[in-house]
């Protein structure tokens, strides 16, 4: 049956999964569990490659379908309405694929934790928010999915609710979305102020005949792209609102690696993708979007440095990451950002899982201070890792090499300080094959620095290390898309993206061919000199040395959270104690119940000798309030009968 | 043929006979009866009203209030033989344990 | 004079006509006593009444002097208006009760006076007939509480739960017949049964059966006769109700009963037995002549028994009797306008009678029920069985319409 | 003075004497028969406006089955005169007078408004047939009625459970 026509099934199925599992999976054994997480998950991937198949077959023509209204309210709809383009796509297929294997994975790495259904339930459900976001049609609808997903990391960073970071983890990712959140509806509100509604199609079409604002105008264009922009920083990520990911690692690992690095947090680059008709309208949130992005993606970079935990290292990574995208779209190369989606959605989850591995052969040890010289005992994960980090390192031919060249192309030939933004990517790129190169040294090579007698070191089982070949392979070829790129044959993904996103080609640059070799061949020197670093510091045993000065600013994150907590959290929390709860709370509303609490027993205490007990008394009370109400309602008859209509 | 308004004069006289008996009974069942007569009562205005509208509504009120008043005797007499046997008497000024 | 009758035949003639039923059902229930003692007695093997008058004929009369003449004492402060209310009540509910009842299918007009056989024809009878025996309680209730005697309270508590009790099932086993019809009209109920033109088999008693069982049931329940004369047993409650009464007040009771026997057999007798309606095809005419000929060998067999019998006075009256039936029998033959007219009326009084003799019949062989059986037998079968029935009936008539 | 009226009128008066004599009556039988009185009466008026099936309901159900559970309430605990208490001085000063408003109220409005004056008169109209009121009630009315019969079913239950002795 043609999947196209009934596109509501690929959300629908994890729900279902969830649905199951949440509500009967509590008594039911593992294998009954995760069948049915993967079923669901299995068969909506499924169901997704054929909805791509008939797409393509259908000649890659726009779909959108209104399944049932939502709300409707005056000449407002917002219906559950599912859209299919190229952009849709590849969205899709990286969630529905990697979210698969990532469920495979879980069913080994979460075999003996509490609470396996709730695990798989909370999985499923990320998975049906997930792809509502990708397949609406509607702000309003991808809001939904942008909420459900938030929350979904929210449970799941909390999974382990028995620890106190957990939840805090968890609570802090909430509310620092929050912010993003509000600023995204607000962007929403001023959209349909605009355009009177929230309809993509609709939206873009009546926006793309608007004359476009210059650069440093702030019109409507721009305002709403700003805050859809900052929403865009609370789910992704990006300064200033990155702080919630680290600690975020919290969660299971194959959470982080769905969610944290390959789905949830590039929502925040699909929005941009998606209204990319209306960034193209707001040059100066374009290069906000290019600045903030830079700015992250070396920021973050420099964190990651010094980070002893693996998981910590992989964050700021992704977080750093996240920031090449935004500078891809924020220069306007959005097939090159969405490029560095996919690619990223890859290898990103590729080293989280082989990180999860390599944890799970520690036994839970987290801190690549205590491990080294795994290399000979977890071959498997070993060579995983090495792939996905050679990926994003960037070096020819894995995928990053060429998403992450396509972004830095297009920074570099951005009009308004193109170069300045190509130094600092560039830049970023060096720490990044650096800090990645630093932790495959210190997990791999080098002396043992754990106690052998308690940890027993061992490879993980095979449902954990197949998905780990799997995104290898893929980390390696993923790129390949655009080879041909290389000698002047074509693009094939910005080709296939150039419907739904416009062509990623930068215009008006003379022999661009022989440029993108040039800067190509820069990446793989800027790459090599962070290997080779990398090896200079950590190839022989190091011990651990005592940070100081810069190393100890990196390492406690520039203070940022010490900042924001002095800052925001501070303030905001005297406030609620001293102004909310001392005076609001406690003297107004308690005042006022109470005060009616007393006046009523007061009022009681008076009346009660009313209570004779004899029922003839009460009778006659009931004649009297029967004497009233007669009295009201015959009134108006009354008067014209009793005074002769004298009034 | 006969004005509607007779008919609705006599119901307001049965009704407040009604309510003198509701009051000035003391036996507990004759206080029933009142209230039966009152709904009798009632039912004689629908009954002259939906005459007199030519609308049949007011008669299947007139039946859902016969139906509801005798499902009433049924409880409120299970009631009273209960309270007699309680309190050995019938007169409700006698049942006045709903007091301070 | 003419004129007078024409203005006021509205009020004339259903008095004339409310006379005439009075005398004939006062008769009727009279010689329905004399009818039951003898029957029991030919049940018991006995001879039963027969001093006074040839074959006990003149016993009713006896009776009805007896009870004139006999002193009335009243038992010491008994509540005397629900004392006097209750026989004259129950009564006169009995009597009003037969009002509704269509006796034969003839309509006439008297002084430009349209009326019928039968005292009123509205047409809701059925309902009526209802409304009035649901009254019929009180009269029980009222007596057995008002003489002031255990026996007749327990009584007077009995009959009256258990008549509220059976007529449940008794009103909800005409519902099934009442669906047939559509209609709440004696007259129509009859005319209805008659559609089909195919005699017997288009009466309602056939669709019916179980309607009509307990309908006949319930009804011989709620006229306090045996197996359910429990507000009478004179074995357990001297005699129930009435034990405080006397005389004529005592005969009220007895008349009401008899009366409601002869209601509730009209009453079966219309609604699942065809009313007036031969039990023969209208096609089959020489069937008109059955009444001559059930009427003359009757008519001979009473001269023949008459001229041999013991006593003078029978000698002389019983051949009278038996010529006048034979005459009028005859008479019927020879005037075929008179023998389609009383058709209806022959027909109907023959399975009346039938009824009247089968509620003697069962009062000669049945034993009484126990308390206990009687309520548990009324509420757990009766009425769950006549539930069924409505539902039943109502399925196959909406089967009946669509398709 | 036709004769419609002259029978309302008699009905009528039936009618107050019966609901006068609820009052008066100290035996409660007294007080329940003139009140099976007053709603034969009422029965009467039924009939006289025409509407026939209520008529009948009013005598069957109310006349034959609630009346008779009274009465039969009133046998099985043998209530004897009611006394005369007065312990509620409220009910002896202020009832009537205030009986009296409420009616007098009631009474005024319907005299006093034009509505009711401008009513056609209540005679047998053609349209409560028992077929039409039955039609309303098993079409239009048909959830109320199923509730009413789930009601009676509940109100068995509660009679049953209150009048068993407890053992």
């Amino acid at each position: 049956m043609p999947i196209l026509e009934h596109l509501w099934i690929i959300p629908l199925l994890p729900l279902l999964g969830a649905a199951t599992n949440g509500l009967l999976g509590w008594k039911w054994p593992n294998k009954l569990v995760h069948s049915v997480a993967l079923t669901a998950t299995g068969l909506s991937f499924l169901s997704a490659l054929e909805a791509v198949r008939e797409f393509v077959a259908s000649g890659q023509q726009f779909f959108r379908k209104e399944f049932f209204d939502w709300i409707v309210a005056g000449t407002f709809r917002a219906g559950f309405d599912l859209q299919f383009d190229e952009l849709t796509v590849v969205m899709v297929l990286v969630v529905t694929g990697v979210g698969f294997l990532i469920h495979i994975y879980s069913t080994g790495y979460m075999a003996h934790e509490e609470g396996y259904y709730r695990f798989f339930s909370y999985l499923n459900l990320f998975m049906f928010f997930m792809l509502t976001l990708v397949l609406a049609a509607n702000f309003v609808l991808l809001f939904v999915g942008w909420e459900g997903v938030g929350l979904c990391s929210y449970l799941l960073i909390g999974f382990y609710f028995l620890r106190k970071s957990a939840t805090d983890a968890g609570n802090k990712a909430f509310i620092v979305n929050r912010i993003g959140d509000f600023a995204f509806m607000l962007g929403m509100f001023l959209l349909f102020r605009t355009f009177h509604t929230l309809d993509f199609a609709a939206i873009f079409g009546q926006a793309g005949p608007i004359e476009r604002d210059t650069l440093g105008q702030f019109g409507v264009m721009t305002v709403a792209c700003i805050l859809l922009f900052v929403g865009a920083t609370g789910k992704s990520a990006q300064i200033p609102l990155y702080v919630w990911l680290p600690d975020a690692m919290e969660g299971p690992t194959p959470v982080s690696a769905l969610i944290h690095a390959a789905t949830m947090v590039t929502a925040g680059v699909y929005v941009v993708a998606r209204s990319h008709v209306l960034f193209q309208h707001a040059p100066t949130a374009m290069y906000i979007v290019a600045i903030i992005g830079c700015a992250t993606a070396f920021f973050a970079a420099t964190i990651g440095l010094v980070q002893s935990d693996i998981k910590k290292v992989l964050a700021y990574s992704t977080v750093s990451q996240l920031g090449y995208m935004f500078l891809g779209c924020g220069v306007g190369a959005f097939s090159a950002g969405i490029f560095h989606l996919m690619t990223h959605a890859f290898f990103k989850a590729l080293l989280f899982l082989s990180a999860g591995s390599v944890i799970h052969a520690m036994g839970g040890e987290q801190d690549m201070w205590k491990m080294g010289g795994l290399w000979s005992k977890i071959k498997v994960t070993a060579i995983c890792m090495l792939f996905g980090t050679i990926a994003i390192a960037g070096f020819f031919p894995f995928a990053a090499f060429f998403s992450k060249d396509a972004i830095l192309f297009a920074a570099f030939n951005s009009e308004h300080g193109g170069k300045g933004l190509y130094a600092v990517g560039l830049l970023a790129a060096v720490l990044t094959s650096f800090y990645m190169f630093r932790l495959v040294w210190l997990t791999f090579f080098g002396a043992k620095r754990y106690d052998e007698h308690h940890v027993h070191v061992h490879e993980s089982p095979w449902n954990m290390t197949v998905p780990l070949m799997i995104l290898a392979f893929l980390s390696l070829t993923g790129g390949w898309l655009a080879l041909p790129a290389l000698w002047g044959g074509k693009d094939y993904f910005s080709e296939f993206l150039a419907p739904a996103l416009g062509s990623g080609e930068v215009a008006g640059v003379a022999n661009a061919h022989s440029l993108e070799l040039k800067l190509s061949g820069v990446a793989m020197v800027a790459a090599t000199v962070g290997l080779l670093v990398a090896w200079r510091m950590y190839a022989k045993d190091v011990k651990q040395g005592k940070s100081e000065g810069l190393h100890k600013l990196l390492y406690h994150k520039y203070y940022v959270d010490e900042l924001y907590h002095a800052l925001v959290v501070g303030p905001l929390v005297w406030l609620s104690r001293n102004a909310l709860w001392k005076v609001v709370d406690v003297g107004m509303i308690d005042g006022t119940v109470n005060g009616i609490a007393t006046g009523t027993t007061a009022a009681g205490d008076t009346v009660r000798h009313q209570q004779s007990g004899n029922t003839r008394s009460y009778a006659v009370w009931v004649l009297v309030g029967a004497l009233l109400l007669f009295a009201l309602i015959f009134w108006p008859i009354l008067r014209p009968a009793l005074f002769g209509g004298v009034w | 043929m006969i004005p509607t308004n007779y008919y609705l004069l006599l119901s307001a006289i049965l009704f407040g006979l009604g309510i003198v008996a509701f009051v000035f009974k003391r036996n507990i069942i004759t206080i029933f009866m009142a209230i039966e007569l009152m709904l009798n009562a009632v039912n004689l205005a629908f009954v002259a009203f939906s005459q007199a509208l030519g609308k049949p509504d007011g008669e299947v009120f007139v039946l859902f209030v016969v139906i509801v008043a005798a499902a009433e005797a049924a409880v409120g007499l299970g009631i009273i033989i209960l309270t007699a046997r309680n309190r050995r008497s019938l007169n409700v000024e006698n049942v006045n344990l709903l007091k301070l | 004079m003419n004129a007078f009758l024409t203005n006021y035949a509205f009020l004339i003639v259903p008095i004339v006509k409310i006379a005439i039923l009075v005398l004939i059902v006062l008769t009727v229930d009279a010689y329905l006593t004399w009818l039951e003692r003898k029957v029991i007695a030919h049940i018991q093997a006995r001879w039963g009444p027969h001093r006074t008058g040839p074959h006990g004929l003149l016993q009713p009369l006896a009776d009805g002097v007896k009870f004139i003449f006999k002193e009335d004492p009243m038992p010491a402060n008994v509540d005397k208006v629900a004392y006097f209310l209750a026989p004259f009540l129950t009564l006169m509910l009995a009597m009003t009760s037969l009002a509704v009842i269509p006796f034969g299918p003839q309509r006439f007009t008297v002084w430009g006076y349209q009326t019928s056989l039968g005292i009123a024809d509205v047409n809701i009878s059925l309902l009526v007939l209802f409304a009035i025996t649901a009254l019929a309680v009180y009269g029980v209730a009222l007596a057995g509480w008002a003489s002031n005697n255990k026996f007749s309270l327990l009584g007077g508590l009995r009959s009256s739960a258990q008549m509220i009790s059976y007529e449940l099932a008794l009103t909800l086993s005409v519902v099934g017949v009442l669906l047939i019809a559509g209609d709440f009209s004696l007259r129509n109920i009859v005319e209805q049964q008659a559609g089909s033109g195919k005699g017997l088999l288009g009466w309602n008693v056939f669709p019916q059966i179980i309607g009509f069982l307990c309908f006949f049931i319930a009804a011989i329940a709620e006229t306090n006769r045996v197996p359910f004369d429990l507000p009478e047993a004179e074995s357990e409650l001297v005699a129930g109700f009435h034990t405080e009464y006397a005389s004529m007040k005592f005969a009220m009771f007895f008349i009401a009963e008899y009366t409601n026997m002869i209601t509730a057999s009209c009453l079966a007798t219309i609604l699942f037995f065809g009313g007036w309606l031969s039990p023969f095809p209208e096609s089959w005419t020489f069937t008109h002549y059955l009444p001559s000929v059930f009427m003359i060998p009757f008519g001979l067999w009473v001269i023949f028994d008459g001229v041999r019998y013991e006593n003078m006075f029978g000698r002389l009256l019983l051949p009278v009797v038996g010529a006048v039936i034979t005459a009028i029998a005859a008479a019927l033959i020879v005037f075929p306008v008179a023998n389609d007219a009383i058709q209806g009326v022959f027909w109907f009084l023959a399975k009346v009678f039938a009824f009247l003799f089968v509620y003697i019949w069962m009062r000669g062989t049945l034993p009484r029920f126990r308390y206990d059986q009687l309520m548990s037998f009324g509420w757990k079968f009766l009425l769950p069985v006549s539930i069924a029935n409505v539902i039943l009936t109502s399925v196959v008539i909406l089967w009946r319409m669509h398709g | 003075m036709n004769a419609a009226l002259a029978i309302f009128f008699v009905l009528a008066v039936i009618a107050v004497f019966g609901a006068i004599s609820l009052i008066v009556q100290r035996h409660p039988i007294h007080s329940a028969l003139s009140l099976i009185l007053v709603m034969v009466a009422l029965a009467g008026l039924y009939l006289l406006m025409g509407a026939e099936f209520v008529a009948a309901v009013q005598i069957i159900v109310y006349g034959g089955a609630v009346m008779v559970l009274f009465i039969f309430v009133i046998m099985l605990l043998n209530a004897g005169e009611e006394e005369r208490t007065n312990f509620s001085r409220l009910a002896l000063y202020a009832g009537i007078p205030l009986a009296v408003a409420v009616t007098g109220l009631i009474a005024a409005s319907i005299v006093g408004s034009k509505a009711a004056a401008a009513l056609p008169a209540a005679g047998p109209g053609t349209l409560t047939s028992t077929r039409t009121l039955s039609t309303l009630l098993f079409t239009e009315f048909v959830y109320p009625f199923e509730l009413t019969s789930f009601l009676i079913l509940v109100a068995i239950l509660g009679a049953i459970v209150l009048a068993q002795r407890e053992n």
